[in-house]
């Protein structure tokens, strides 16, 4: 099981804040694009060129693997401070 | 002598300033940095804010982000609290305290700080005001200023 | 907006803050720094410091340095406290805040106002030690990071 | 009259905190030097190459004029902050 959160304005458009996924294993690009198929209403929100990830609470490439029992998140630029 | 903190309740720079400072005898130098929440944000009117993070990672990241400081310069004591949660204009919502025996450690390593925070570590901001809510957009210029620590 | 003393009395960082912000809902940025007495220079034992300075020219320098920081930065408030008399050590002997909308322009503020003070406003430090009492000597580091703002 | 003062360091050698000196005119340079002439145990400390003076509360060069009323200030590199 693949632990995904969702945070600030990402968030707000899907509508909610985590999601569970069984059965994934792959990149953070391909989760990107799993989760567009799973739920078509988010892929316009998931596909923003400013959405970042982070796997395991470490900022993450399109190309970091992701496995069982790994959290991702995805997120726009932070904006703290 | 790390103090690394995420909280809803206001700090006082007074408190802060006094834990960098007790005892602290060989450190000649204090920079300081507060942010707080101002009445605009490119233009439009401001009432308050909500500040929303990622608990766990933000930890991480503040963390690192105080290691690399401590990597770069000759520190003391670095003490760094950020607030989330709701606050209104004038609050104040982050702040970075550094002491070195170099004015110019202590400075560097304080903006250092603030300029990698602004740009990794996982908060956002939920503005409210006349036109409704509306989210913070990143700058630009806070990408920009990272690269004189490059 | 300018607010700057030449004092003997000790100085409270909260009050300095509280001053910066009181109001102040335009600058989200405030970067201040204090200087202290350290318990070594040049490696001896310092037990205090007696700090003379030139009645007169000492607030006129002073006010030339902000008056040029204020034409080269977008600032708020600065306030620029410096004491004179008799220190013991840990006891705070300067203190500069400056306010602004830019964090950039907040902390280079502050750092030059910190690097003008030091190599033209006169003051002159008697440090009591180990050794006796010994005028503190001029620092070429001082004088070279100046040149960062040529 | 000129009056001529003298801090940290530089008045803590020569023993005084000021000088009153009637009908003088010249440069910074040329007041150095008369003050030396008038008080040859001063000479050693009046002329170290760090001196740096003052006319009229302005950091002065050592070719700035001094005349009837001004106030000159001689002493050692700042060190405050």
């Amino acid at each position: 099981m693949v632990k995904v959160l969702f945070f600030a304005s990402l968030r707000a458009r899907l509508g909610t804040a985590e999601h569970r996924l069984e059965g994934f294993s792959g990149s953070v690009a391909e989760l990107r694009h799993r989760l567009g198929e799973l739920f078509p209403d988010w892929q316009p929100a998931l596909q923003a060129a400013d959405i970042q990830a982070a796997v395991n609470q470490e900022m993450a490439a399109a190309t970091t693997q992701i496995g069982d029992g790994d959290e991702v998140a995805f997120f726009p630029p932070v904006t703290g401070g | 002598m790390d103090f690394i903190e995420v909280r809803t309740a206001p700090f006082a720079v007074a408190d802060e300033f006094a834990a960098l400072r007790a005892g602290n005898r060989s450190d000649g130098a204090s920079a300081m940095f507060v942010g707080s929440v101002r009445d605009f944000n490119a233009g439009a009117g401001v009432s308050g804010l909500a500040l929303e993070h990622y608990p766990g990672m933000t930890e991480k990241s503040l963390q690192r982000i105080v290691d690399d400081a401590r990597a770069r310069w000759e520190l003391g004591r670095v003490r760094l609290l950020h607030r989330v949660g709701a606050m209104a204009v004038e609050e104040d919502i982050v702040f970075v305290g550094v002491t070195s025996p170099h004015r110019q450690a202590a400075f560097a390593a304080c903006q250092y700080i603030m300029d990698r925070l602004k740009t990794e570590a996982p908060f956002w901001k939920l503005e409210s005001g006349e036109a409704g809510d509306s989210w913070v957009a990143a700058r630009d210029s806070d990408r920009r200023e990272l690269e004189k620590w490059a």
